[in-house]
């Protein structure tokens, strides 16, 4: 019932914020928030699930309702908890307290809608983390746009309206795509289903015998490769993978400072657990066949996303395409289909959302006293506000994977995982994704030089002064963690490599 | 349940209700043609078709229609013509509801009409019409009572005489709608000359040879005389239902009249025309059997009508700049979407696809009849009738605007709301049937192609309501109570049909069992 | 006696003769008119049908549509009437307030 | 003694806290951090003594403190798992780094008192918050018992040289530099993380020392000659050697990548002294001699290192000759020398290298410091022309930086002359079997000359002749805190050769190689991290001329003519009290000497001649093909909704004829597919 709760509790708190009157908006929803990170806290502390959830794992706070029968395929509410969703539902818990916290600043307007959108954007994201029955996890999933559009187009920059749609109808056509996919495996998968539960399809399709019939004159493998594919390709609009990522500069520019937090902290990392759960859980064979090419995909995520972002001069858009780059590594950790590899690749989805949240956040917070982002209209703010501009520089520092943060954690379970993968030349990819981490040294270190270092100069007609507490507080937080885990990998992966191991045996069978 | 005692030919209660209403309200018309006592019209309407949506409620739940061997009391045949099974009850529901918000939302809308009376019972009329639609099971009825759904609806949709546009829109519809029916009676014709009977189950028996037509002819030889008339049957359904090519009054008929008439039309009317047309279909024309006497399986029309009218509709709806026609042109979208329904059957089944999309007319009923009572109350408060128009209703309307919202992602198929499950299943349905017939792909593809469209569109319109600043220049709006009473029960109902979606599919699952396979 | 084609060769004629009448023609009464050929296109099929199956149903219905063709009259006749109320004119091209 | 190594991690674990302090409550302290600072780095060098003695005794540690984690290993041989874990290794040569870590990290701060905070500096918590944590990267690096450990290390050293070289973060060249040497160093730490993951997924350990060393492990896997990652083993041994040899290029700025360090004066002198006696750049040698036995296994890997070591102790030797700034004369020298440890270790002189190593950590400390006094001496003028004729108003500076010049420029008896003699000498003795080698001492020796040149070039100009600038006339008196690290490290600069007379043990036959035997553990060590092991390993052949002695001598001879004949030139051309610049003599020669080879010119054309200009293109090609296509189908379905739409074209008449016409295309069309007519 705890899992219940915890979205409960944030549904039901955002139709209070977002009726309570403007000015109490932000400490409300700040301390109805508490509530789910607390619980989702508490989930961790008890958590006694072990295996993968959709591989005959014992699941954590399981709990299951038949719901709609459509025809002989049945769907039901039924979620629970395994060693690689845990972790992320923590994130997004604990990420969504801290950006309420960090808007505090920055929103204005409408506060009390925001903030509802916001605890609303929570709910459907603990969801999909949380959901075990493919539609119900599809509500969840496609729920999400909702109130990111509208954070986006509301409280944006300038080309918030392009942005907002552009972010609403890519992400959803992918979807579609990807929807259908799964419903021809389902189909394809016969009476080997009788209802649309992950654990059942996963389950047929590893343990089982797998795709048998012939649909749309396509033969059972072939079909499945497509199915593959088309997954694939949905999932990799939302994570994003270059060349599908043209969306994400422009959503996390417009986009305001908490929104960009959530978006980069927790909706990419839909995309790649949802590779996870599905491709890379359910297409053992798949995953063997298209090593090479995904594993080019990724290469190329990393360094045409670093390239890209050295070429950015807004600061938001510099963090924004090294997530792109970022990714490349998860999906590089992904296709490695080591313990490592896949371990890695769920510990850098937690890293990636606390050291992007963090960078957005700090990003923000200069913002909120320049009032630009762009490198070359400021200079030596390290001059005026001290604090922020030492978080930032931590923050590009965990970006760029300094050991003894979470990123290098990540990034170097990735490395390894990926170095001695089974599929050809795994060594070379590995090398050539790796060369990122110079990169992204590079154009981090190339903006800090010019926006906070140097003499102070940035045309303003009044003083710049240093950050308000509660905007660092926030940061201070996120901090903590990034190092903790940096130090202590094995608060969450143990249990990601229990929940990991299931999967790769079952590429083995 | 007391049922067992009734008399059957009460099985068409719901309708007969409204019947009964229609007339009371004629009867008040011509003592008091003028009259103003809109409390007590409006309320008559309303207590009408609340008592139509309740004793069709009451009978699907007591198992009228349903099997008996699922312990139900039967398909029930009150008189000639007439059949009551889950399908026609069904519909006589989604009927029911739409006339109740309809008529609540009209209290306020018609608040200065001359001609209150009037247009109370022509609405009830028309819902009379389009209930006993559902249950007609005869050539001659089905004309009927879609004439009788028809008649009325012209004149509603011009009733404002003195707006050239409702005006304009009644002329439009009633001379497309005029050829339609000739084209459609000619139809009848043409498949009574074929077959030499009317009722649905006579035809199929002729067609699948079981009997032979009246003259003694071996039915093959008419073949394509049966395919003309089958053809033009199919164009005046296309017509009630606003699918190309026959759709050409809808968006100018919808755009013109009284929203609270648009919303009839474009919910109930249409719900009304899809279910003569599964119905004729179904049971007149089997699959299988009706290949063997024209050369082909109808679904191959449907699936061409519904690539077609999903494509024209929305891609037509992208660039409007009236909020109205827009809502207008998506509705020939959605057309589109439930004619898979038909395109997706087979010969052995297909439930599926079917009830899908009459899960979509359902949902449809709420989320479509919602958005026109939303224009309804724009045009209440006069903001005008283009997307700027309604820029920043929001900051003035919250709760109007927060419906709106919903009622626009639900159409887009955006949970958590009901349209997610109908356009979802819908698709899943039109995947299974791919599964049988690869046409259906195309279908399905198209059917993705749009709804990304339609994703534009409708949420440019949330766009203008909630991200762009309100003009400067717009006194307070008002809030009347039936127009907001409509709309939000509408929302809620949007809302709480997603959790409660369970009875919902298995009673459209029912009511497609019930005359497919 | 003459075979049932030919009646429905008649129809056809008639119902096409209408038509064209919809068409060409813009005087919303000429229109009308063109529209009751059609309908009774339709009728000379049924009663030709009913004549030719030897059974009344045919006939029936072509009474049925008799009637309804009338009610059809009516309300369209109320609609061109507020038509040129609104317009001046009966010309049915000539309303194009709404289009795209 | 046993009981001292539990209190190893003290160590660290001081100047850590002295960051922390430092950082946090700094503001509010007396001298804004610097005792903390002092108080660690102090606590640190006793126990590092301590451990020193406890090796000394006998002992030696290796424990495995702390796993980071743990999981399945995809290792080609070796197990099946892998633990990644944070240990101490503590043997002669930790010990001994650790000591000279500890002790210039001391003197440094004490000095920084009268450097920094006399001067008035603000921002202090910030300095000695990265001091405190710049000694602690680099104690926990030196102790590090596996190779992941000490690559994270060695990242955080290269942080804190980021923080502290753009300390005066509010200039423009200072945040330009910072960066730089991050980056430089970076780019061979990539190739470094690169090498951890090859060996890591190769052996399955990154141990040094211990039965699952990744050394035993390469060693046996190179005795059963099997495959690795399609290599044959000592190939493969050899790829991974200089992947990670790519870190060592990096941090010790050995060519190429040595362009970092030049600018890296951007820091505070005390900052420089730092990163170039006792931290930074001694990591990398430092790294090598930590993993020789791997290196040992592959003979080409060495000759490598030694011809790198070779070619950048010449080349950065020639480039010090023309610097007018007294610090970037130190830059080059430090350069230069850590060029001739990598010689020394890359010819298999493991004693030699290490020996250059801590002789260079003193008196390399003791010049810059020196250079800082002199700086401080001249109001922050550092200009050597700008200088002269401090040597009597400041006594102190000018004898203690005249031991510095002197070990630096290995005139006997000073401490460098011994360590440098032996690196040639070993050099020599392999360079007669290998010519590869023989060339790298060629340049070694050749080095000499240079250096003793700019050595003298220095002390002449800063110190002889007249004062040359008002600053000169009245020096800015210096305090305790600043000659107090002098003197201490003056003496050392004289007497370290002690520890390894090797020449003199040679010639003489008398056994006072004490490094020698320290390193080779006969005090206390394990087994195969000693330099008899690592001798074994060796493939060199070694040739003496006629005799062991006679090649000593003719070594040392050489050597010392060099040095003699480069400081004599050096006092030729400036020791007159008005000296002048002799570059135009050199021609174009000293222009392409001035710009450094244009090093920095083609690495600075890389990254923005064709790095960025790449990035660019790339960004033109997202925002035009791939971005525009996402538009473009946007565009293209509205275009043909406008087109759509037209269909309505408002005139009923149309309609009916539309409708007619689609109602017989569906006749036609489903006509012919059922096959009416």
């Amino acid at each position: 019932m705890m899992i219940e709760a915890l979205i409960a509790v944030a549904l039901i708190g955002a139709l209070v914020t977002f009726v309570a009157p403007n000015r109490v908006a932000g400490k409300l929803a700040f301390a109805i928030s508490l509530v789910p990170a607390a619980i989702s806290l508490w989930l961790f502390a008890t958590f006694d699930g072990s295996g993968n959830a959709l591989l005959e794992g014992t699941l954590a706070f399981e709990s299951q309702y038949e719901w709609i029968q459509l025809g002989e395929y049945s769907i039901s509410w039924f979620v629970g908890l395994d060693g690689i969703s845990l972790p992320l539902v923590v994130l997004t818990t604990v990420l969504t307290s801290l950006a309420i916290m960090s808007s505090w600043t920055p929103i204005d307007e409408r506060e009390s809608q925001f903030y509802g959108l916001v605890l609303f954007i929570e709910a459907n994201l603990i969801g999909v983390f949380v959901a075990l029955d493919f539609f119900l996890w599809f509500i969840f999933w496609e729920a999400v746009l909702i109130p990111m559009y509208l954070l986006i187009g509301v409280w944006g920059g300038p080309r918030r309206k392009y942005a907002a749609i552009k972010f609403f109808v890519y992400t959803n056509v992918a979807s579609l795509l990807m929807f259908g996919a799964f419903i021809a495996l389902v189909f394809g998968l016969g009476d080997a289903v009788t209802s649309f539960a992950l654990p059942e399809v996963a389950d047929a399709m590893v343990n089982g015998e797998g795709i048998q019939q012939t649909l749309f004159g396509l033969e059972p493998t072939t079909l499945a490769s497509l199915v593959f594919v088309a997954m694939f390709i949905g999932f990799a609009v939302k994570v994003p993978v270059v060349p599908f990522h043209t969306w994400l500069p422009d959503a996390h520019v417009e986009a305001p400072t908490p929104a960009s937090v959530l978006l980069a902290g927790v909706l990419l990392k839909m995309g790649t657990y949802a590779l996870l759960r599905f491709n890379f859980t359910m297409f053992p064979e798949q995953v063997e066949t298209y090593a090479i090419p995904i594993a080019a995909i990724a290469v190329i995520s990393v360094i045409y996303g670093a390239m890209l972002a050295l070429a950015q001069t807004d600061l938001k858009r510099i963090v924004a395409y090294s997530s792109v780059s970022s990714m490349g590594y998860v999906i590089l950790g992904l296709i490695a289909y080591t313990q490592f590899g896949v371990g890695g690749a769920t510990f850098q989805m937690v890293s990636h959302g606390l050291i992007s949240g963090l960078m957005f956040m700090a990003v923000g917070v200069i913002y909120n006293a320049t009032h630009t982002r762009l490198v070359t209209d400021m200079s030596g703010m390290a001059d005026r506000m001290p604090v922020a501009v030492g978080i930032l520089i931590a923050g590009a520092f965990g970006y760029m994977g300094l050991p003894l943060m979470s990123g290098f954690a990540a990034e170097y379970f990735i490395f390894f995982g990926a170095f001695g993968a089974d599929f050809d030349y795994a060594p070379i990819f590995t090398g050539l994704a790796m060369f990122g981490i110079v990169l992204v040294a590079g154009y981090l270190l190339f903006a800090l030089q010019r926006a906070v270092f140097g003499p102070y100069s940035l045309e303003t007609d009044y003083e710049v002064s240093r950050a308000p507490l509660h905007d660092l507080a926030p940061m201070f937080v996120l901090l903590g963690l990034i190092i903790a885990l940096g130090v202590a990998p094995d608060l969450i992966f143990d249990m990601i490599t229990d929940a990991v191991d299931p999967i790769l045996e079952g590429g083995d069978s | 349940m007391a049922i067992y005692e009734l008399p059957e030919w009460t099985a068409l209660g719901p309708a007969l209700i409204l019947a009964v209403t229609a007339l009371a309200l004629f009867a008040f018309d011509s003592i008091s043609p003028r009259s103003t006592n809109r409390q007590l019209l409006a309320g008559t309407a309303v207590a009408g078709s609340l008592t139509s949506l309740g004793v069709a409620v009451w009978f699907t739940v007591a198992g009228v229609g349903t099997p008996t061997a699922d312990g139900g009391n039967g398909v029930i045949d009150p008189t000639h013509g007439f059949v009551v099974d889950q399908l026609a009850l069904y519909f006589m529901i989604i009927v029911a509801v739409v006339t109740a918000l309809i008529v609540v939302a009209s209290y306020d809308y018609l608040v200065d009409h001359a001609y209150q009376a009037e247009y109370y019972s022509l609405v009830i009329l028309a819902a009379t019409g389009m209930s006993l639609m559902a249950a007609a099971d005869s050539l001659v009825t089905i004309l009927i009572a879609l004439e009788l759904a028809s008649l009325p609806s012209y004149a509603l949709v011009a009733i404002l005489k003195d707006n050239r546009g409702s005006v304009e829109a009644g002329l439009k519809y009633f001379l497309i709608g005029s050829l339609s029916s000739a084209i459609f009676i000619y139809g009848i014709s043409l498949v009574y000359g074929a077959t030499g009977h009317l009722e649905l189950a006579a035809i199929a028996e002729v067609v699948s040879g079981e009997t032979e037509a009246g003259s003694g002819h071996d039915i093959t030889e008419m073949g394509g005389l049966l395919g003309l008339g089958i053809l033009m049957l199919i164009g005046g359904f296309a017509f009630k239902t606003a699918s190309v090519p026959f759709h050409f009054w809808a968006p100018e008929a919808y755009e013109g009249a009284p929203a609270p008439i648009s919303a009839f039309l474009s919910s109930a009317s249409k719900a009304a025309g899809f279910v003569v047309l599964f119905r004729v279909f179904t049971e007149a024309f089997p699959l299988g059997e009706i290949g063997a006497v024209i050369g082909f399986d109808w679904t191959v029309a449907f699936i061409v009508l519904a690539i077609v009218t999903m494509t024209l509709g929305n891609f037509a709806a992208a660039t409007q700049d009236s909020v109205k026609r827009m809502l207008a042109y998506s509705s020939i979208g959605h057309a589109g979407y439930a004619l898979i329904g038909l395109a997706g059957l087979t010969a052995d089944g297909g439930e599926l696809v079917m009830g899908a999309a009459m899960m979509h007319l359902l949902v449809y009923g709420f989320m479509n009849t919602g958005a026109f009572l939303f224009v309804a109350l724009a045009e209440h408060w006069g903001v005008g009738r283009t997307f700027e128009d309604y820029n920043g209703l929001a900051a003035q309307a919250p709760v109007a605007c927060a419906a709106m919202a919903v009622f626009m992602f639900s159409l887009a198929g955006i949970p958590p709301f009901g349209g997610f499950f109908s356009k979802y299943f819908l698709f899943v349905g039109a995947l299974e049937a791919a599964t049988a017939s690869t046409a259906m792909l195309v279908v399905a593809a198209v059917l993705v192609i749009n709804s990304a469209l339609s994703l534009y569109y409708y949420s440019r319109l949330v766009k203008a309501i909630w991200i762009e600043d309100p003009p400067a220049t717009r006194d307070r709006l008002a809030q009347p109570t039936g127009l907001y009473a409509a709309i939000i029960v509408a929302a809620v109902m949007t809302i709480v049909i997603l959790p409660g979606f369970g009875p919902v599919v298995d009673a459209a699952l029912d009511a497609a069992g019930a005359v497919v396979g | 006696m003459i075979g049932v084609e030919y009646y429905v060769l008649l129809s056809m004629a008639v119902f096409c003769i209408g038509l064209v009448g919809v068409l060409t023609r813009r005087n919303a009464l000429t229109f009308l008119m063109s529209v009751e050929l059609m309908l009774n296109a339709a009728n000379i099929n049924l009663i030709a049908f009913a004549f030719y199956h030897g059974n009344l149903t045919g006939q029936v219905f072509a009474l049925f549509t008799m009637a309804l063709a009338a009610a059809e009259v009516a309300v369209g006749l109320g609609i061109i009437l507020v038509l040129y109320r609104n317009f001046r004119d009966v010309d049915v091209t000539v309303p194009t307030t709404m289009r795209w | 003694m046993e009981g001292a190594f539990s209190y190893a991690p003290a160590i660290a674990a001081f100047p850590l806290v002295a960051f922390v302090v430092a950082l946090v409550f700094g503001k509010w302290m007396p001298k804004k951090g610097a005792i903390a600072g002092i108080a660690a780095t102090g606590a640190s060098l006793v126990f590092s003594l301590w451990m020193l003695a406890a090796v000394a005794s006998g002992e030696t540690y290796h424990e495995t403190l702390y796993e980071w984690t743990a999981g399945e290993a995809a290792s080609e041989i070796g197990a099946d798992t892998i633990g990644f874990s944070f240990g101490i290794l503590i043997d002669p040569l930790a010990a001994l780094m650790l000591v000279i870590v500890s002790l210039v990290a001391f003197l440094v701060h004490v000095f920084s008192l009268g450097y920094m905070n006399a001067e008035g500096e603000t921002g202090l918590p910030r300095y000695y918050a990265g001091l405190g944590l710049f000694t602690f990267s680099m104690l926990s690096f030196v102790y590090a018992d596996n190779l992941l450990m000490a690559f994270m290390f060695f990242e955080l050293v290269g942080l804190c040289s980021f923080l502290l070289i753009g300390f005066w973060f509010r200039t423009r060249s200072a945040p330009s530099a910072a960066k730089k040497a991050f980056l430089v160093t970076r780019f061979g730490d990539y190739f470094f993380l690169l090498g951890v993951v090859a060996i890591a997924a190769t052996f399955g350990t990154l141990q040094f020392a211990g039965d699952e060393s990744f050394v035993a492990a390469a060693e046996a896997a190179i005795d059963d000659g099997g495959q690795l990652f399609g290599f044959d083993a000592e190939t493969w041994v050899t790829i991974t050697g200089l992947l990670v040899l790519g870190g060592v290029i990096g941090k010790s700025a050995q060519f190429p990548l040595h362009t970092w360090l030049p600018d890296a004066m951007e820091g505070p002198t005390t900052v420089s002294a730092l990163i170039h006696a006792a931290t930074m750049v001694a990591a990398g040698v430092y790294l090598v001699a930590r993993m020789f036995g791997y290196y040992a296994l592959s003979p080409t890997t060495l000759a490598i290192i030694a011809f790198i070591g070779g070619f950048t102790a010449l080349f950065a030797a020639t480039m010090g000759v023309v610097k007018d700034d007294v610090k970037q004369v130190l830059a080059y020298s430090t350069i230069s020398q850590y060029g001739y440890m990598m010689l020394g270790l890359g010819v298999g002189g493991y004693v030699a290298g290490v020996f250059h190593l801590m002789n260079h950590a003193f008196f390399k400390a003791l010049l810059f410091l020196g250079a800082g006094a002199v700086i401080v001496l001249m109001h922050h003028e550092q200009n050597m022309w700008k200088m002269g004729g401090l040597k009597d108003k400041a006594p102190v500076t000018y004898y203690t930086f005249l031991a510095g010049a002197l070990a630096l420029a290995g005139i006997i008896p000073f401490s460098g002359f011994w360590s440098k003699d032996e690196i040639l000498y070993d050099a020599l003795i392999v360079g007669l079997e290998e010519p590869l080698i023989m060339a790298a001492y060629a340049m070694g020796l050749l080095a000499v000359f240079f250096t003793g040149f700019y050595t003298f070039r220095m002390v002449f100009l800063t110190f002889h002749g007249e004062p040359r600038s008002e600053a000169a006339e009245d020096p800015h008196p210096v305090g305790w805190s600043i000659k107090l690290p002098l003197i201490v490290l003056g003496i050392l600069a004289v007497v370290a050769g002690i520890a390894n007379l090797a020449p003199v043990a040679k010639l003489a036959n008398v056994d006072i190689t004490f490094l020698e035997h320290w390193l080779d553990g006969e005090y206390g060590g394990i087994d195969e991290v000693t330099y008899s092991a690592y001798s074994e390993l060796l493939a060199y052949e070694t040739g003496v001329i006629s005799s062991e002695q006679v090649t000593v001598l003719i070594a040392a001879g050489l050597s010392l003519l060099l040095a003699f004949s480069g400081a004599g030139l050096a006092w030729k051309l400036y020791s007159d009290p008005e000296p002048t610049a002799h570059k135009e003599r050199l021609g174009s020669a000293g222009t392409v000497v001035e710009d450094n080879y244009y090093q920095d010119e083609y690495q600075v054309w890389l990254a923005e001649g064709v790095t960025l200009p790449l990035a660019r293109v790339a960004d033109r090609f997202d925002q035009t093909v791939i971005d525009g296509t996402v538009n473009g189908v946007s565009t293209a379905s509205l275009f043909g909704s406008s087109w759509v739409k037209r269909i309505q074209t408002g005139i009923v008449t149309n309609y009916a004829a539309l409708l007619i016409a689609g109602f017989i295309a569906l006749l036609l069309g489903l006509g012919v597919y059922g096959g009416w007519f």
